[in-house]
């Protein structure tokens, strides 16, 4: 890139935005594939794999994705929680297909409405 | 390609002394062995500033801050973490004296109290990509004040904001600007202060190695007030990571168009060059710094006519430190109101009044979270010590804090409540100076440590005038007579005029505040000055001449059983006995190594 | 009657012939051979000249000028020092005994050297005999041409 | 009237002066046209007798060039003399004996040992014979000239009307006395040089004088010169300075000394002992032992200086006692 | 202007003087180590601190370096001033206690003893106190850049560049004159056997040469000043007010068109030396007459008081006759003019000084007026005369006074006898010898020269004054030695005889000349160089040469070297010639 003008400056800032607004822990969604081993085994990655895709198709820059270990349920695998900011609980989606994963994104990450078919339960454990 | 997960693994020096990019090559290899180079990024970032625990990394945007790392924890670590999103615990940073470990790096009370405006970007961005210095706002502040602000604007603006010169001095910079801007003349120079000569202080290292940028971007903006077409960064040449990253952040922004002609097409152009400091600590002066950048001996001149007036090559120049240099963009960024709000007085009415914005400072000594620290001004020693600091190391008493490297001075537990700032600490004899704070506990003993300083700036002296070079060495050679015990009532006497001359009559501030850790440790120590010279005692256990090493009996014999251990490592043959018996320490054979007293496992050895 | 030689003598103004002048003056007895002729400076002397006196009956000619260094015009016995080895290579040339082409210095205060000399190239002269040249019987002058 | 008649004789000649009357190309046709040639022996078939026939002073021009060498060449000179209205010496030869005058610097009996005895390239059967101007053969007596001891020029032996120097006369020159001749222009005092100017030919040579002080003088093939500054300067023994101009310095500008072919300038009678004179002035030494070394570099003198006027110089010929 | 208070004195100074000239002005002493007028100030020795008083804000400041500022009190002398010089005295006089400018400013500072002893003791007494004059000196004034500081803190020291004798030190001294306490030395030549103006000429390169120089203004000697070394001091041009000292002014030679040329160059003085046997050159107090002449001179560098290179007067003179004339080795003719100022010397230290006097003659040749009458004089006044030629002058102590006198030996021919005269004092009369240089000029002019080197006049008895070439003169000893009288009394004739020439207004030329014919010649040059009087020249534009009759002479050698007979001299061409050889061949 050659020599710069003032409104390049906001143009540059916009492409790094996402990656540095990541790197401040900002973010409005957050969605973390449950990847214990038994996730991996069912296709937790192939999981991530799509909804990485999904995000980046559409640009988003506030959606957080992260991994964590198993859930817990083993049968359901593998899933995912989704946490909005702002909404009350988390959503639990379970037996995931890469499929399943555009309709929840544009359903619940972009219009807000939680994807009753493909949800486990509302919430998430107590822990002490 | 929209990663999920960034690695920022510490660049600065420390970790990387410490192997943290062995540790990055590692990451970036299992990140690969498990196909997910697609998804998490490593980037090298400058330094966090918490020195003690590196080489550390801070897992984005989770925040999870993991410290200590070896090579061969890092397969564990990727497989855990990344693979299963599961917190690898024996990593995480655990507080002194606390058992739970805290992942996330916002809550360790290390980052928690500080305030960034110079390291904001530390730890953020790769300071060798200058798209991410943009991205967090970077040059903004230029574009603001080429398109919107007249010089004169600028430099009401650095005025309104109190900022003072952060190299030790702390003259207000707006006046500085001011002064230098008015000075008829067609060429105007605008130089770094990179030297930092102080040992034990590195601020400006950290600052230029996490945000390069910051200071070009802050260089612009005081040229541009003063109508400066030529700057120079007068860096260390010992700071070799730092003067590569300011090299390719230069050549960065002069591809971008932001050194050279018509910058943003504006009319103005500005160029900077490097100037490798020789390794002479009085170099740090401005006069001298200046001598050395036109080709002279570092050497200092009176400065009865002020660098501002006449300074490189006898133009009119306007010297700044590092620190001073990077406030400046966030002052035109966030306005001169954000930055008084933060610090101590009123600079409303007198420029002088007070110590607004924040100070990095070099936590170092006996303190166990050492490191590179950005409070707020006012904040107490206390808070930096304790909290910050995470107390002293093993538990010990604390003693005394020395500020402002080798020209400070020693504050005491007494004053521990003391808000830093320039006009507090000058009172108490010590400064501000370039952010150096060493902690000292029980066993340092002050006037070793009194004389360690003395002879720093006694050996960097450039022996000009007669007082420093003289006088630093009469107040040595006492000193060196007072540790080996041959100190007598009248050498206190002595020390104390001979400190008070040398501060009058010196011709740089070299010379002037070379004696300012004895003259602090004299006032605020005296107690154990007189235990040197009339008992020949060191209550620091430190100065050779005067400690003894003792066996204490009973633990020899009930704990360790006379395990002989001591007798077999010392070098002298000075202990005495067999195994399964107490061992003494011959006195006179004894050469106070120490090393019976490391070596012994039951601590039966004592310092008297 | 013996023969009596007929010798031209080109003497310089300044220096020989004021000489001869001298050996007049002091009244010293010399051979009356020499028919004298006063150039200016012996530089003057054209080596034309002197071929020409052979051609008109001339048994032997001699040069007088100054002493090297004396000459009154400063260089001109230089010149006449290299004319005459070079010419004497042609008299020697057109078979003539170069015996009867001389150069000597004679100063203004030499009056005895000039008779001297004019005795001892008279004798020298009459030992080597007449000179016969075929051209003396060639009467027609060369035409010159202009 | 009548074509002015034109006669041509080549005595003791190489016949050089001959082909150059050629020389003057398509213009020999206007000559052709303007005279009635009567007498050219070396071009047509003219007897002797055809012009012991005419009556004298009955050609109105005659061009006589080579030197008198022997008896003949005396007797067809007083012929034409007598012959001709207009006689003219034609030539260096013809002028002032030329080369055939180098002859004079021996004797007629050393050339003939030389020629027909000693010479390598002679056979002699009876240790060599002389050719006699009389001997009787079965045919009839042969009657021969006879060689003369010394070469002279045309007027050593009759009164020459005009002179044409040059060996051979430059063409353009030639012409010049011609078309002269033919203009009917009032003729010059006799005894005039024609075809040639009052100047050396240092006039008409184009190279550069610059101060002349020789301390060494070199043979035309010893050195490379410089083909803009005079060969004298350069050490080169050039007779330019000693010559009359009229050829346009033709050898000069081909890089060789001129010979002096063309003769004294107007005032000089002898050439030789000008040049002489001339030389030694610019010698450089003064010391008797330098100025001998520095003669000696000059190998032949007398032929240098007396190539062509040995003839005509005030000696004539060496005398060989 | 601005004015300030110093210790109760109000001053009224220039604006950014420094403290220390405002003291100076107020009479006020402060005490300076490291201070030279010729240097900026350095401000290292840091005793001149004085405490300056603006407004409410006291600090210590260096009264050297200082700008004044209005409204300033300036304490010289103030307690804590006093006590700051007395430690920085102990500093300096624990480190250098024997160097005499420590201990006298210690003294002045009232300080005794410092109570600290000093690792880097240093009891030279020239020891360097590190002041930096000499480096600035050499540095800033001088600026040869030969010294400079190595090492910092306490091992600082003054060095040359590496330790070694540098080339571009131009041995000028200033940092030997500067330096306080002699450390610097510079190594002088051995001035044995020297004339005494070498020691006893001016200090420095701008002097006034004589008080009777013509202008009476000072010159500059360009080797020995600092300034065309180098480019730096000009300190001259500063203190001079006028600045009437312009360092750009050069030799300049101009040339003028004369008709005619009195040659009167003078002699030169035989150089004593080469009779190594009157160890001039190499004695002390054996001078030459000149020498001699100048210390008798009222203006010459011992203003007229005959002294010796000691200083004291002497006690005994020798006058040696006749050194390097009458003499085969040297010179035999007669320099004429020894005897009488010989003479005139005894009589001048007979009447300024009650030395005893000797001289050494071989003949006394007081020839001209007046001459004998003034030899008796001085026979009365009780000079010794001695007839006989001087042999050998040696070194010999005679006094006993410790002062190496000489001794004269010497054959007196009237006694008979050998003798040594022991004297303090030798004067020679050395030989008057033509110009080393007079070759050179002789060919300049076309003069020639007699055996015994002098110009050659033209008639030795007739026209002593014009020589062979025409309009050139000669007068005074150029043309062989002479007293005053005489030269003037030549000079005046060849005066007279260049106006008679102007007067007449035209100049006669000789009748016989050469002439070229310009239809005849053609440039072939070989006349040019020829003539020895340079009347060929060649034209350019015609192609021809061509003789200036002006000069030409009338030799006729270039019209027999004509290679084309171009060139005919009138009155002797080559037909009249020819035509003298027909006449003289019937």
């Amino acid at each position: 890139m050659g020599k710069i003008a003032i409104e390049d400056l906001a143009k540059i800032q916009e492409a790094a935005r996402y990656k540095i607004a990541l790197r401040q822990g900002a973010g409005r969604v957050r969605i973390n594939v449950h990847m214990g081993t038994c996730g991996i085994a069912a296709g937790a990655r192939g999981i991530l794999t799509a909804v990485m895709k999904e995000i980046e198709a559409r640009n988003l820059h506030d959606v957080i994705i992260t991994n964590s270990g198993c859930a817990g349920l083993c049968s359901q695998e593998p899933m995912m929680t989704i946490e909005v900011l702002g909404e009350p609980a988390p959503v639990k989606y379970v037996l995931l297909t890469p499929e399943k994963i555009t309709k929840i994104i544009d359903m619940h990450v972009l219009k807000g409405q939680v994807v009753k078919e493909c949800a486990l339960a509302l919430g998430s454990e107590r822990t002490r | 390609m929209a990663y999920r997960t960034y690695l920022m693994v510490c660049a600065g020096t420390g970790c990387v002394a410490n192997q943290s990019m062995k540790i990055k090559d590692k990451l970036e290899s299992e990140i690969r062995k498990r196909g997910l180079q697609d998804e998490v990024s490593v980037v090298t970032t400058g330094c966090n500033g918490f020195c003690a625990v590196g080489p550390l990394m801070v897992v984005q945007p989770d925040g999870i801050f993991y410290q200590l790392l070896k090579e061969t924890d890092i397969p564990f670590l990727v497989e855990e973490h990344f693979v299963k999103g599961r917190l690898v615990k024996e990593l995480l940073y655990t507080p002194p004296r606390e058992k739970a470990p805290i992942p996330k790096m916002s809550d360790i009370p290390f980052f928690a109290d500080q305030t960034l405006i110079v390291l904001r970007n530390r730890g953020l961005i790769n300071p060798e990509n200058i798209d991410e210095y943009i991205a967090r706002g970077g040059y903004q502040a230029l574009a603001k004040v080429l398109t919107l602000m007249t010089p004169d604007q600028v430099i009401q603006e650095i005025k309104a904001s109190g900022l003072r010169g952060r190299g030790g001095g702390g003259f207000p910079t707006g006046i500085k600007w001011e002064t230098c801007k008015n000075v008829p003349s067609d060429t105007h120079y605008v130089i770094c202060n990179a030297d930092e000569g102080d040992p034990g202080a590195f601020m400006d290292r950290s600052t230029i190695e996490s945000d390069p940028h910051a200071v070009i971007e802050g260089m612009l903006i005081g040229a541009y007030a003063i109508g400066s077409r030529e700057g120079y960064v007068y860096i260390r040449n010992e700071y070799p990571i730092a003067l590569e990253r300011l090299q390719v952040a230069i050549k960065q922004a002069r591809e971008y168009g932001l050194l050279g002609q018509k910058i943003f097409n504006k009319d103005f152009d500005f160029e900077i060059r490097i100037v490798r400091g020789a390794g002479a600590f009085v170099c740090g002066e401005s006069t001298a710094l200046m001598a050395s950048i036109e080709g002279r001996p570092g050497e200092p001149r009176a400065k009865y006519v002020h660098t501002v007036e006449r300074g490189l090559w006898d133009k009119p120049t306007c010297l700044n430190n590092v620190e001073t240099w990077a406030n400046v963009p966030q002052i035109i960024e966030k306005g001169a109101g954000w930055f008084s709000s933060i610090g101590t007085g009123d600079v409303t009415s007198d420029a002088w009044g007070g110590s607004k914005g924040t100070k990095v400072f070099s936590l170092a000594g006996k303190v166990n979270n050492t490191g590179l620290i950005e409070v707020p001004m006012g904040i107490t020693l206390r808070k930096i010590i304790f909290d910050i600091g995470g107390g002293i190391k093993d538990g010990k008493k604390f003693k005394a804090v020395q500020t402002g490297g080798p020209s400070g001075g020693f504050i005491p537990e007494s004053l521990l409540d003391l808000p830093v700032d320039y006009e507090e600490l000058t009172k108490v004899g010590s400064m501000m100076g370039s952010g150096g704070m060493v902690v000292a506990d029980e066993n340092n003993c002050m006037v070793d440590m009194a004389k360690y300083f003395l002879a720093f700036t006694q050996a960097e002296s450039c022996g000009k005038c007669v007082p420093c070079r003289e006088g630093t060495k009469r107040m040595l050679d006492i000193l060196e007579k007072i540790t080996v015990g041959k100190g007598t009532e009248e050498d206190l006497v002595l020390l104390e005029e001979l400190s008070n001359m040398v501060v009058e009559s010196s011709l740089c501030a070299l010379g002037g505040s070379a004696p300012n850790p004895v003259l602090t440790t004299l006032k605020y120590f005296r107690e154990e000055y007189e235990a040197h010279v009339k008992d020949k005692h060191c209550p620091g256990h430190s100065c050779r001449e005067l400690i003894q090493y003792i066996i204490d009996p009973e633990l020899c014999l009930g704990k360790g059983h006379g395990c002989h251990v001591c007798a077999k490592n010392c070098p002298d043959g000075a202990i005495v006995g067999e195994t399964k018996q107490v061992h003494t320490i011959d006195v006179m054979k004894c050469g106070k190594c120490g090393i019976c007293y490391d070596v012994c496992k039951f601590d039966a050895i004592h310092i008297e | 009657m013996a023969f009596e030689p007929k010798i031209i003598g080109f003497l310089c103004n300044w220096c020989s012939y004021t000489g001869a002048d001298l050996a007049g003056v002091s009244r010293i007895k010399s051979a009356p051979n020499v028919r004298i002729i006063r150039t200016m400076c012996s530089g003057r002397v054209d080596p034309a000249f002197i071929l020409k006196a052979f051609q008109l009956g001339a048994d032997g000619v001699i040069v007088m000028g100054c002493h090297l260094g004396d000459c009154h015009y400063q260089e001109g016995n230089y010149k006449t020092i290299r004319r005459l080895p070079f010419l004497r290579r042609l008299v020697k040339g057109f078979g003539i005994d170069p015996r009867r082409l001389r150069l000597e210095w004679v100063s203004a205060s030499e009056g005895d050297k000039f008779a001297l000399l004019v005795n001892e190239m008279t004798e020298e002269i009459r030992s080597l005999g007449p000179l016969k040249l075929s051209v003396h019987h060639e009467i027609q002058q060369p035409v010159a041409h202009h | 009237m009548a074509k002015p008649k034109l006669g041509l004789y080549w005595a003791a000649s190489c016949g050089g002066c001959e082909i150059a009357v050629l020389d003057i190309h398509e213009k020999i046709l206007d000559v052709a046209a303007a005279f009635d040639i009567v007498f050219w022996p070396v071009a047509l078939d003219f007897k002797y007798s055809d012009v012991r026939a005419m009556e004298d002073k009955s050609i109105d021009l005659c061009l006589f060039n080579g030197s008198i060498r022997n008896s003949e060449n005396a007797e067809i000179a007083h012929m034409m003399r007598a012959k001709s209205k207009v006689l003219v010496a034609f030539g260096s030869c013809a002028l002032e004996g030329g080369i055939p005058g180098l002859a004079n610097l021996t004797t007629k009996d050393a050339i003939w040992n030389y020629v027909y005895k000693e010479s390598p390239s002679t056979v002699t059967k009876n240790g060599g014979t002389y050719p006699q101007t009389h001997s009787m053969m079965p045919e009839g007596s042969i009657d021969i000239p006879e060689m003369w001891e010394t070469v002279k020029s045309l007027d050593q032996v009759v009164d020459v009307d005009y002179y044409v120097p040059g060996c051979p006369p430059q063409p353009e020159q030639i012409w010049g006395v011609i078309e002269y001749i033919l203009s009917g222009k009032p003729l010059p005092a006799k005894g005039a040089v024609l075809g040639a100017t009052d100047k050396t030919c240092c006039d008409e040579c184009l190279r550069e004088r610059k101060e002349k002080k020789l301390k060494k003088f070199f043979r035309p093939f010893e050195i490379q010169t410089d083909p803009n500054e005079c060969l004298l300067d350069q050490g080169i023994v050039c007779m330019g300075p000693a010559t009359r101009s009229g050829c346009g310095a033709l050898c000069t500008k081909a890089n060789v000394p001129c010979r002096g072919c063309y003769g004294p300038p107007p005032n000089v009678t002898d050439q030789g002992a000008k040049m002489v004179s001339a030389l030694s002035s610019i010698i450089d030494a003064q010391d008797p032992q330098e100025i001998e070394s520095i003669l000696d570099q000059i190998v032949d003198p007398m032929g240098t200086f007396y190539r062509f006027s040995l003839a005509h110089s005030i000696l004539r010929r060496v005398e060989k006692s | 202007m601005v004015t300030i208070n110093i210790d109760g004195k109000s001053v009224e100074v220039l604006e950014e003087t420094t403290i220390l000239k405002a003291a100076e002005q107020a009479g006020v002493w402060i005490p300076t180590m490291c201070h030279s007028e010729h240097l900026e100030p350095y401000g290292v020795c840091r005793l001149c601190s004085v405490e300056v008083v603006r407004g409410k804000r006291s600090r210590i400041v260096t009264a050297c370096n200082f700008p004044v500022r209005g409204g300033m009190t300036i304490h010289t002398n103030s307690k804590k001033v006093q006590w700051l010089r007395q430690v920085i005295m102990e500093l300096m006089l624990s480190r250098w206690p024997r160097v005499r400018v420590v201990k006298e400013m210690a003294e002045r500072l009232a300080v005794k003893e410092p109570r600290f002893p000093s690792l880097e003791r240093d009891e030279a007494e020239d020891a360097c106190i590190l002041c930096g004059m000499c480096v600035n000196m050499c540095n800033d004034v001088v600026k040869a850049g030969v010294l400079g500081f190595a090492h910092s803190g306490i091992k600082r020291e003054v060095v040359l560049p590496f330790d070694e004798r540098s080339d571009s030190c131009i041995v000028c001294g200033a940092c030997a004159h500067v330096c306080p306490t002699g450390h610097i030395k510079v190594i002088l030549e051995d001035y044995r056997g020297k004339k005494p103006e070498f020691t006893l000429g001016p200090k420095t390169p701008i002097y006034v040469p004589t008080l009777q120089a013509v202008p009476r203004v000072p010159v500059i000697d360009a080797e020995s000043c600092i300034h065309f070394e180098t480019g730096g001091c000009e300190i001259c041009a500063k203190v001079c007010e006028p600045n009437a000292i312009d360092y750009s002014m050069q030799d300049e030679i101009v040339e003028i068109e004369v008709g005619q040329v009195l040659v009167s160059t003078g002699f030169d003085l035989f150089d004593a030396s080469a009779m190594a046997q009157y160890g001039y050159g190499r004695l002390d107090n054996v001078y030459s007459s000149l020498e001699f002449e100048s210390i008798l001179n009222s203006t010459g560098p011992t203003g007229g008081k005959i002294v010796m290179k000691s200083g004291k007067e002497p006690k005994a003179v020798g006058i040696i006759h006749c050194i390097g004339s009458r003499d085969t080795n040297h010179h035999a003719y007669c320099s004429r003019v020894c005897c009488m100022y010989a003479l005139k010397f005894a009589h001048l230290v007979r009447d300024r000084t009650d030395a005893a006097i000797y001289q050494f003659y071989i003949d006394m040749r007081a020839f001209g007026k007046g001459y004998e009458e003034f030899y008796n004089r001085l026979l009365d006044e009780g000079v010794t005369m001695i007839r006989g030629k001087a042999a050998e002058v040696v070194e010999g102590c005679w006094q006993g006074n410790g002062e190496p006198s000489l001794k004269i030996r010497c054959e007196d021919t009237l006694i008979g006898k050998f003798r040594e005269v022991p004297v303090d004092m030798v004067v020679l009369c050395n030989a008057i010898e033509p110009r080393r240089d007079s070759d050179a000029v002789r060919r300049l002019f076309s003069i020639s020269k007699s055996p015994d080197g002098f110009f050659l006049e033209r008639h030795p008895k007739l026209d002593p004054t014009s020589t062979a070439t025409e309009g050139v003169f000669i007068a005074g000893c150029a043309q062989g030695p002479k007293d005053i009288p005489d030269t003037v009394a030549q000079a005046g004739s060849a005066a007279a005889r260049i106006l008679s020439v102007i007067a007449k207004g035209e100049v006669e030329i000789e009748p016989v000349r050469a002439m070229v014919q310009e239809e005849y010649c053609s440039g072939c040059k070989i006349c040019n160089n020829l003539c020895p009087y340079i009347a060929i020249e060649f034209l350019e534009e015609k192609k021809v040469s061509h003789v200036n009759e002006a000069l030409c002479k009338g030799c006729g050698t270039c019209v027999a070297a004509c290679p084309s007979s171009a060139m005919t001299g009138h009155g002797f061409t080559d037909a009249q010639i020819l035509a003298e050889l027909d006449g003289l061949m019937i």
